[in-house]
């Protein structure tokens, strides 16, 4: 228990989210969440992941977690970094991703994504930044990782709009509309892992971080939320694991590092 | 034998309040692109300077640029795949006027990444729509009626169109010029290259004129003086955003803004001590 | 997981012998690559010494390295939008398959090179089809059924659309490797992107086989070693033709190809002697 | 008469194809003649014509005729190189070529030319090299211009294909079939030069090279060639366009050096 009382749960939801990267992904990262754990995968356990920002950066190692999407660092340390319009056609288009890992402003209990509008889309009361990648990285990639702090606010029953595509309204939506690929198979809190239940495609309960009681989880989900039949407690941060998240957060712009 | 001219443009080097002057008029549709690299800010003070008004708006990522245009009041549209302040949070001008049509309200016209990178790639080929695997289940195809879709003639899979962008003006900032004003760019080239293919005149801000491009390699990204308009030499003229081989991205400034532009009186105080009140345009906090 | 096996290639430092005997396949659809530079004779002859069979082979510019596959009976069909000696003349052995059926007949499907090159595009692009403004008046709309039109969902301009195409096996040559896998492509780059991007396998041979790319600048064209199967180190492996920064096209063979190919049995004779005996596959008359 | 006497009517070819470029001019060249006659008027009367290859060189200054449409020269002197299917969909498709350069193995009175085949297209009597870049850029390109010496054979009533689409049947023809671009403009031969009738279409012969008789040309016509209104004659070959162009043969691969 050590480990886990000085860590923080964003740091737990971190280090949960990377361990799910292994050195056979080519990974699609989003700024923000997804990149702190897809570099910290990088830094710790799959040092041979292969990371691609939609600024046409392909194959980066940031020495330092970048601001923005296409950050000075992404582009010196890429192998190569190529037109936009090529990396949304060649390489995500192209088939070529295997995960994509995403943030969320609303996730459904479906794994649909809203970035988009809260409220109404023609009067919203709260506008959001919109689409970016999002949408074809939820429909192109393998599968999708997200990456999201657990609220009432954020897990919603229906997002307001559906911005990135998850499992639609559950079963074989996605088959129905031709998307080929496996779509969000892992949601990663603050508080616990979920995973879509193998036929309703509902996000359950898979997994709770050390110390979280289900009825905290219950409290933070905007709808009745299910626990898989065996629920895990997800391991906590080695000492390594932590040390490397630190030392990473605290070479990057205090902006760039996740609190 | 005349039809050259039509089609074939002669860099000319002007300076920043001569370009602009010229080629961005009141009522245009004017892309100023740059992918978090390379944004054109230098000349987009300018349009704000010189007061131009109803102006449609294209960037895949309208950023702190756009932020400040539309809180001066310039765009009546805007068209993009994504409005935030990168890594910071909201644009809070853009908001505004979205939210509370402040200083005016603002038509939107909202992608994808993808559908607007290959929007701006059928500007560049001529064509008149893009098609792609996209939009898939998203509402942005239910609230964007330039969202289609056809089938495949040979699988019958159906596929998204998007109408191509041909902007009437395209605005970018590159590395280098040379003095026949052939352009390089360099790093992040984003979709600088299809946007001033697909626009009907374009103008090139730059950090330097040299006698030698030095591009690096046969296959540097160079777009030759007959395509552009107008070349203007604005050294520092990207920031905050960057210029690879230059100088970095101010970050500082980025996180600062989202404090600035929060208040309306704040962000047009900022403005006129930073925009309105100077000459060369290119005096960003923070870029020191 | 394990999705990633499933797209993820790693490349392997093979022999020429071993990679062709390992990814080219009796039956397959093999692109080889490279537009005038960069064509991968190496793998071509190497092809021909497995004596593999039933080939429908794809390439824009047949050029001499398909005329000797043609000649040697390895084809069954031809993919293809311009099949001429370059400054030449004819490619007589593609012509004596197509004209007299030797020494079997060849099927062909023809495009032009616009639309085949849009074709690569959409194979790397995960797309079923590319569409273009193409083929208006031809013929070949006529006699090729894999040209079709479409109506724009915007302005109802009729587009032409051709399948992606998607070759079983991608063969090209590349000036240069780093030990991770990861290819350097620079000069005349054609079409090799795509068609390695395009295709279900990738064998790439290489001038060298170095610790440092040595890419000219951030957007070098450099293929990921997740992205080709084999790399083989092949020294002057595009001869007669040439490799940018190594060696030079020689023009001299390409002549002198007419007199060799015109008739069967010099053909012949020519291909035992320098191709069929030879190990390396990369030994070819004036390429000294 | 002096310079036309000592000059071959395949150097008077090149010399008149090469005066109708201009400085304002992107060419869209294609090997052999048209290559040697674009270069000439590089080398000429207009230094700063810009000349592209299909290889993808944007604004090569070859010092020797290429052999093939992607010589090392080709790419060692020009200003870019861009891949193949950028050449195609941004540069010629999208309407920045003012003049495409292009030779011909038959070509009609209607300007329709043929490099496919001999007889018919499943059973040919000759098989030609086909299409290349023809096609789309006598579609996209704003003037065709084309070289080729005037034999029956190569001067036929009709096309045995089309491979590249000239005037069709004349008339309005590519305005009815929506192609923006006047197509074949002007037609360049060993004996004279032809130009389309405003009206029908037709090729009409409006300049006849020093020395040429109408009734040679009218021989060496597949079809009853019709002569303009006012037919002039080709001014001959300056002793400067001659030794330049004599200059540039001599220095290039006896193979590129149109005979």
């Amino acid at each position: 228990m050590g480990a886990v009382a000085d860590c923080s749960p964003s740091e737990m939801m971190i280090v949960a989210a990377a361990r799910a990267l292994s050195n056979d992904d080519v990974c699609f990262v989003g700024i923000g969440l997804p990149s702190a754990a897809c570099n910290l995968a990088r830094l710790t356990h799959a040092p041979e992941v292969t990371l691609i920002y939609e600024s046409g950066t392909i194959e980066t190692r940031p020495h330092v977690l970048p601001l923005s999407i296409g950050d000075p660092e992404l582009c010196q340390t890429a192998l190569t970094t190529v037109p936009v319009p090529e990396m949304f056609a060649y390489w995500l288009q192209g088939g070529r991703i295997t995960v994509g890992f995403l943030a969320a402003a609303q996730i459904d209990r479906f794994g649909n994504i809203n970035t988009t509008v809260i409220g109404s889309y023609g009067r919203p009361t709260v506008r959001l930044p919109g689409a970016g990648g999002a949408p074809e990285i939820a429909s192109h990639c393998r599968q999708v990782f997200v990456i999201v702090s657990q609220t009432p606010r954020t897990f919603v029953p229906q997002v307001d709009f559906i911005t990135s595509f998850g499992h639609g309204t559950g079963g074989d939506h996605r088959q129905r509309l031709g998307i080929r690929t496996a779509g969000p198979t892992l949601v990663v809190t603050d508080l616990a892992v979920l995973r879509p239940d193998p036929e309703t495609r509902e996000l359950v309960v898979t997994s709770l971080h050390p110390g979280v009681r289900r009825e905290e989880v219950a409290a933070q989900t905007g709808w009745p939320v299910r626990f898989a039949p065996t629920v895990e407690e997800t391991p906590p941060p080695s000492a390594h694991e932590l040390a490397v998240l630190r030392d990473l957060v605290a070479r990057s712009t205090p902006a760039a590092a996740p609190s | 034998m005349k039809a050259a001219e039509r089609i074939r443009r002669q860099a000319r080097l002007l300076s920043l309040s001569e370009a602009v002057a010229e080629y961005v008029r009141d009522g245009d549709v004017v892309a100023m692109e740059g992918f978090t690299h390379l944004i054109p800010f230098a000349a987009g003070h300018e349009v704000i300077r010189q007061g131009k008004r109803d102006l449609t708006l294209v960037r895949m990522t309208p950023d702190l640029i756009y932020d400040q245009l539309i809180g001066m009041g310039c765009a009546r549209k805007l068209i993009f795949s994504w409005g935030g302040n990168p890594g910071v949070g909201s644009l809070h001008r853009f908001r505004d006027a979205v939210e509370h049509g402040w200083p005016r309200p603002l038509d939107l016209e909202e992608h994808s990444h993808a559908g607007m990178a290959q929007a701006y790639a059928a500007g560049a080929a001529g064509l008149p729509c893009a098609i792609l695997r996209g939009y898939q289940g998203t509402d942005l195809a239910r609230v964007n009626p330039n969202v289609r879709f056809i089938d495949c003639p040979f699988t019958g899979e159906r596929l998204a169109a998007i109408p191509a962008l041909r902007p009437d003006v395209a605005v970018i900032h590159a590395q280098r010029a040379d003095r026949r004003g052939n352009v390089l760019i360099e790093g992040i080239v984003g979709v600088q290259k299809e946007v001033v293919l697909a626009a009907a005149r374009a103008v090139v801000t730059v950090e330097e004129v040299v006698d030698d491009l030095r591009a690096s390699g046969p296959n540097a990204v160079v777009l030759p003086s007959w395509t552009v308009d107008a070349i203007v030499e604005a050294p520092g003229g990207a920031r905050p955003s960057y210029a690879h081989g230059y100088y970095g991205r101010d970050n500082a400034f980025y996180t600062a803004w989202d404090g600035i532009s929060r208040d309306r009186e704040a962000f047009l105080a900022w403005m006129r001590e930073h925009v309105l009140r100077s000459g060369g345009g290119v005096r960003v906090p923070g870029s020191a």
